[in-house]
């Protein structure tokens, strides 16, 4: 591992974080109409909690001050940023702690299973490059990468759930979760998650798959590619040993890079699937206009993509000799 | 019986339409011990025999002819007995050996993964005889766990060459081993390599496109042009006396440090196009001596006055 | 300075130096200098070589003439006049009285221009031949010139020519603003051999026919031969000897100008091989002779100081403390 | 497939929504809003593609759909590519701070889960057809920006931009007569691309309610089939009509796009 490439992208992931942390103070002071008229939960006694938001925020006081106290509650554990309305008068940060397991899991093993079978379908096109096989695999990537995935989503869900009952038609888990057995409590999860899990992969395994196709046949065309078949080594050898695991690492930070919109599906792949995610929180926070927990919402999905895409970092730096 | 022996190789390359006709009716061998250089511009062919030799040609290449190691025909071995062949008997330094190892991989470890293929070395055993082959190739010994970027350009040539020595194979085949390096750095790779062929007796193919790399080291020389042999024969004679005209012209076009230079003369023109090549001689077009049977009739390979093998009409009569 | 030339020097560069900054970790920069404290003249209406290996800040040198790179230190002159405190205007001026010819005629013909195109950007961007009609002759006279028929090739894009046609646009392309100083960096090495002579022949003619002054920038001694009249070899950013082409060839004052005769290869067999396994050292004690890593000759004195380019017989200059006189 | 026929078909696709969008009028059997038959009525010869909760033909509002969608997504790419075109080339070609600032704005913005981004910015200007167009061009140009950006950074190493500033030409001449011109099919590539990334961006917004509900498009047409149970009463052509035009859209676009340029290329997306 390379420390300086190491401190240099742990100050850039840094640097996105101040920007972000900007960001989610200045987009409700920019927009029209005032921050407490946003932040104060119209069910509650407007002026009262107007008065409580406006001292607590200090918004009254000039902008300098207004980012330090904002500063200070972020800073602060755990994080302070505001309360929801939804859940009065529950923190933002507890309420979206409370969904946000479920959609790691989801976002989790939805990366993971789009990445792998991404990667082997497209070591399966790009090692066929020109064949029925790779016309025809990849003419059907590209149509599902085009899909709107929640709209695939709702499809399966008719299909798997309505029509044929195999999988349960929402909810993360059973409601007696708490009282099966071990094995069983893992298999209901797994269940729920099924298919929200398959459309987020469905969706998105084709940009791994098309790129990794395209690494894959530039690889196969480099010098110690022919050396390596020259040496002797198995067409399979050649592949797996020397070719693929170089058009791999650009896949790293590719799959770092679409978090975001790993992310940004789930939320709307939730909401199709009733799971009780931040994405199906994000609904409701937007038919309630609920913006204390929009905003902590964007801030904390923010967040832990930057921090996961500081980990492809640190990964790539560890798989790739050259990374300076 | 000669190491090698090409009888009448042709290679092409399907196109979007038709064939391109890379290398054309190709006889010429390599004897134990010496050193054939392979001579000609870009697109003559010479890098597409070095492949088939070891048959590893695109696949959209159809191969007629005979390619004969030892005996044995290369062209019509099974998988198997074809990858048990290559690097083990013939071994190869591709064109640009800057980039002849795999980025991710250390060096040894590269030379190890051929040393283990074919033979049952253990890994301890491997990993000495890579430390081995570099000191023979003169690389410090404690780099072979390098990654091939932290090697200098002279030093990866060394190390290309150090992996195809690796299984002590008969030939090594040389594809442009001195194109991308410095003067001084060619010149150590080039005396390295008659080291080499002095101590181990190992025979190379030596291919380039600059003629004057084969004066130092090639025991014979073979110029190729637009796809044919055009002149084979020991290396005084072909640099002393070239009978054919386009090995004339080409040791013409190349000045020297040091004798005459007056005599030195461009060729006119420019290589054909493969897809559509001249009626008769492919040099009839840019030769000064063309006469009429240069445009009907393609010469034969003949021997030549001076020792050589020419297709010229002028030669042989 | 002198250097054994004659009549006026037409450019000129004094005491320069330049440097690339080189990354060395988060934050941390390291200078590396890849023209140290060198000075050399061309002189009007010669061809001066500057031979070296890669590394050498050969083709630095070039770019810092043309005004591609700025050095970090010293002095361009053109005809006595500074180059670096161009204004504006000057510069434009300049950029007319010196043009160059790439490496590389694959990459320095832009692939989406027209023959016709290419040679017509430097006349429409200096405004010469101001009317369409007349810009249209001049092409064609300047695409005639370098030995290309204008009617074939004028609308044709660069990859439909051979690599020596294109350099030949590029000459074309490079003398459309009659220039009086035309640098050549590598024109012909990525030329098939048969090509070569043919551009450095069609160069000869037109430096005569045209009275420019050229400097060729090569690794090649022979082609430095063919080409010019005196040869000035760079080693790591310094000049290790300036001297007529022939009695620098005969008779090599530097040892890395003998080791580099001695890497030509020649018919019949290896001269003794240069030191075998030794890869340069790119980091040579700080203080003394760059080349002293590797000359055989070296004694202590020259891994203290680094010798000054001083004239060792006449007209005959070499930066070394022990020349190989005899 | 070569990439003429990738070309054709997609410029096929594409043309034959545009042909819909503006003739809608002239196609649609029913108004997209009026009711015309009953209720959840299964695709029959008076309604090919069933009717919705209202009884409005389902057809006739896809054909009107078309609009807004199209609009949308033609107008995003546009405004997108423009954005991130620009900001690509000067950063590429200007490098060091120039680069340095504009290139950690733009990761900022690709690095960040786009749509909680969007959903914000649209939930505080209030549901309407322009701010999903300002919401999805803010959130898309950075993409088209890299990919410019890592082309420009490769062309301006290439000696012929060298030979013509020693030629005499000015950094705007270079920017715009040499390199634009090498742009040009990767911008073209780019633009129809993001195409497909907004109509589907547009229908997630739609999705999620933070559209205009009462205009119709593909993607209010699946926000009212999701809010209003579509999927529990089994009324699939409800659903899968409106999401195959946006996939068969997609894939229009994308089809063009590589046929123009790879943009799969992994060169391109280099750090």
């Amino acid at each position: 591992m390379n420390r300086g490439y190491v401190l240099r992208r742990g100050f850039y992931a840094f640097i996105t974080f101040l920007i972000v942390l900007v960001l989610n103070f200045a987009i409700p002071r920019v927009m029209p109409g005032s921050p407490v008229q946003y932040f104060a939960n119209p069910r509650i006694l407007p002026s009262l909690e107007a008065k409580l938001l406006t001292e607590r925020f200090g918004l009254d006081k000039p902008i300098w001050t207004q980012f330090l106290l904002y500063l200070v509650g972020v800073f602060h554990w755990p994080p302070d940023l505001g309360v929801s309305y939804t859940f009065y008068p529950a923190p933002v940060w507890t309420v979206i702690m409370t969904y946000l397991p479920w959609t790691l899991l989801l976002v989790g093993t939805a990366t993971v299973a789009t990445a792998v079978i991404g990667i082997v379908i497209g070591i399966l096109i790009g090692s066929k490059q020109g064949s029925k096989t790779d016309t025809v695999v990849t003419s059907a990537s590209l149509f599902l990468w085009t899909m709107p995935f929640f709209w695939l989503g709702t499809i399966l869900l008719w299909l798997f759930s309505i029509y044929f009952h195999v999988f349960p038609a929402g909810g993360a888990a059973s409601p007696f979760l708490s009282k099966m057995p071990l094995l069983d409590q893992i298999g209901n999860i797994a269940e729920h998650a099924f298919l929200p899990g398959l459309t987020l992969t469905l969706a998105a395994f084709a940009g791994y798959s098309l790129m990794m196709r395209n690494t894959l046949v530039e690889e196969l065309t480099q010098d110690y590619v022919t050396v390596a078949v020259a040496k002797g080594l198995s067409h399979r050898a050649v592949l797996f040993k020397h070719a693929a695991r170089n058009a791999m690492l650009p896949m790293i930070t590719l799959i770092g890079l679409n978090l975001g919109y790993v992310v940004s599906g789930a939320l709307l792949v939730e909401v199709v699937f009733s799971y009780p995610g931040v994405g199906y929180l994000t609904y409701q926070a937007v038919l309630a206009h609920d913006y204390p927990l929009l905003q902590g919402l964007f801030f904390v999905l923010s967040m832990a993509v930057i921090i996961a895409n500081f980990f492809a970092d640190i990964i790539y730096s560890l798989v790739d000799p050259r990374v300076k | 019986m000669p190491l090698l022996e090409l009888k009448n190789l042709s290679v092409a390359y399907r196109l979007q339409k038709g064939y391109l006709m890379a290398v054309d009716q190709v006889s010429m061998e390599v004897n134990e011990g010496e050193v054939l250089g392979i001579a000609g511009e870009s697109g003559c062919g010479k890098s597409t025999v070095a492949l088939s030799v070891l048959r590893i040609l695109p696949k959209s290449a159809r191969v007629t002819g005979a390619v004969a190691f030892g005996g044995e025909d290369v062209l019509t071995m099974g998988d198997e007995r074809v990858r048990a062949y290559r690097w083990k008997h013939v071994a190869l330094v591709p064109q640009g050996s800057m980039n002849a190892f795999d980025p991710v991989i250390s060096v040894g470890a590269q030379i190890v993964e051929a040393i283990r293929l074919h033979e049952s070395a253990g890994k301890e055993e491997a990993w000495r005889r890579a430390r081995e082959l570099f000191g023979l190739v003169g690389i410090p010994k404690e780099r072979v766990t390098n990654y091939p970027h932290e090697l200098s350009g002279g030093m990866k040539q060394r190390a290309a060459i150090a992996m195809a020595l690796s299984l002590s194979p008969k030939l090594v085949i040389l594809d442009e081993p001195t194109t991308a390096l410095d003067v001084v750095v060619q010149k150590q790779i080039l005396s390295l390599l008659a080291r080499l062929q002095r101590e181990l007796g190992v025979s190379f193919m030596f291919i380039t496109h600059d003629l004057s790399v084969l004066a130092e080291v090639a025991t014979r020389v073979a110029v190729m042009y637009a796809g044919k042999l055009v002149e084979v024969g020991p290396a005084d004679v072909m640099f002393r006396s070239p009978s054919h005209p386009y090995t004339q012209a080409l040791m013409r076009a190349i000045p020297n440090v040091h004798g005459d230079i007056s005599q030195v003369k461009s060729i006119l023109g420019t290589p054909p196009d493969l897809t559509s090549l001249p009626k008769g001689c492919r040099f009839s077009p840019r030769c000064p001596h063309s006469f009429g049977r240069c445009t009907v009739e393609e010469p034969r390979l003949l021997p030549s006055t001076t020792g050589s093998m020419a297709a010229c009409h002028l030669v042989g009569g | 300075m002198e250097q054994g030339g004659g009549g006026r020097p037409l450019v000129e560069v004094r005491n320069l130096s330049v440097g690339f900054s080189a990354s060395m970790g988060f934050f941390k920069k390291r200078t590396v200098s890849a023209i140290d404290d060198l000075s050399l003249a061309a002189w009007e209406g010669e061809s001066l070589g500057v031979v070296g290996e890669s590394g050498s800040g050969k083709t630095t040198l070039a770019r810092v003439l043309v005004k591609l790179l700025r050095p970090h230190s010293g002095e361009v002159l053109f005809k006595g006049e500074d180059v670096l405190t161009q204004t504006r205007k000057e510069e434009r001026v300049y950029r007319r009285k010196v043009q160059m010819v790439f490496q590389d005629p694959y990459e320095s013909l832009n692939p989406r221009s027209t023959v016709w195109d290419a040679v017509e950007e430097p006349l429409l961007i200096h405004h010469v031949a101001g009317d369409r009609h007349s810009r249209g002759e001049m092409v064609e006279r300047l695409v005639a010139m370098v030995g290309l028929d204008p009617g074939a090739v004028k609308h044709k894009y660069p990859h439909q020519l051979s690599g020596g046609e294109r350099q030949r646009v590029s000459i074309a392309r490079a003398l459309a603003v009659s220039p009086d100083l035309l640098i050549a960096d590598e024109p012909v090495s990525m030329l098939d051999v048969s090509m070569r002579i043919g551009i450095l022949d069609l160069m000869l003619e037109l430096k005569r026919k045209l009275g420019l002054t050229l400097i060729f920038i090569t690794h090649d001694l022979g082609v430095a031969r063919y080409f010019c009249d005196r040869i000035a070899v760079m080693y790591q950013g310094k000049l290790m000897e300036v001297a007529r082409t022939e009695e620098l060839l005969e008779r090599p004052l530097h040892p890395y100008t003998k080791l580099l005769l001695d890497s030509v290869p020649v018919p019949g067999g290896a001269g003794p091989a240069p030191p075998e396994a030794v890869d340069a050292d790119p980091r040579p004690a700080p203080a003394g002779c760059k080349f002293s890593p590797r000359c055989p000759y070296a004694r202590d004195r020259c891994r203290g100081s680094a010798p000054d380019l001083t004239e060792v017989s006449r007209s005959r200059y070499a930066a070394c403390y022990y020349p190989l006189t005899s | 497939m070569t990439e003429n026929k990738r070309v054709t078909s997609g410029v096929l696709i594409i043309g034959i929504f545009v042909f819909m969008a503006v003739f809608a009028p002239w196609l649609t059997p029913y108004k997209p809003q009026v009711v015309s038959g009953s209720p959840y009525s299964p695709p029959s010869f008076q309604h090919w593609m069933g009717t919705d909760d209202l009884g409005y033909d389902v057809m006739s509002q896809v054909i009107y759909g078309a609009r807004i969608s199209l609009t949308v997504g033609f107008t995003v790419a546009l405004a997108a590519t423009s954005i991130g075109s620009l900001i690509g080339l000067l950063s590429g070609f200007y490098r060091g701070v120039v680069d340095e600032a504009l290139m950690r704005f733009t990761d900022v913005i690709l690095v960040l889960p786009s749509l909680p981004l969007a959903i914000i910015l649209a939930a505080y200007l209030g549901p309407s057809v322009i701010t999903i167009i300002e919401v999805l061009t803010l959130t898309s140009w950075p993409l088209v920006a890299r990919v410019i950006r890592s082309q420009t950074l490769s062309l301006r190493e290439r000696p012929f931009v060298d030979a013509a500033r020693v030629a005499g030409a000015s950094d705007a001449r270079i920017m715009f007569k040499v390199i634009i011109p090498n742009l040009l099919s990767l911008i073209a590539a780019n633009a129809v691309l993001a195409i497909t990334g907004a109509v589907v961006g547009e229908a997630g917004l739609d999705f999620i309610g933070m559209g205009n509900p009462s205009v119709v498009s593909w993607g209010t047409m699946l926000y009212w089939s999701q809010n209003l149970g579509a999927v529990l009463r089994g009324a699939w052509w409800w659903i899968l009509a409106p999401g195959l035009c946006i996939a068969f859209v997609g894939l229009g676009a994308v089809l063009i796009s590589i046929g123009v340029e790879n943009i799969f290329n992994p060169r391109l997306r280099g750090r």
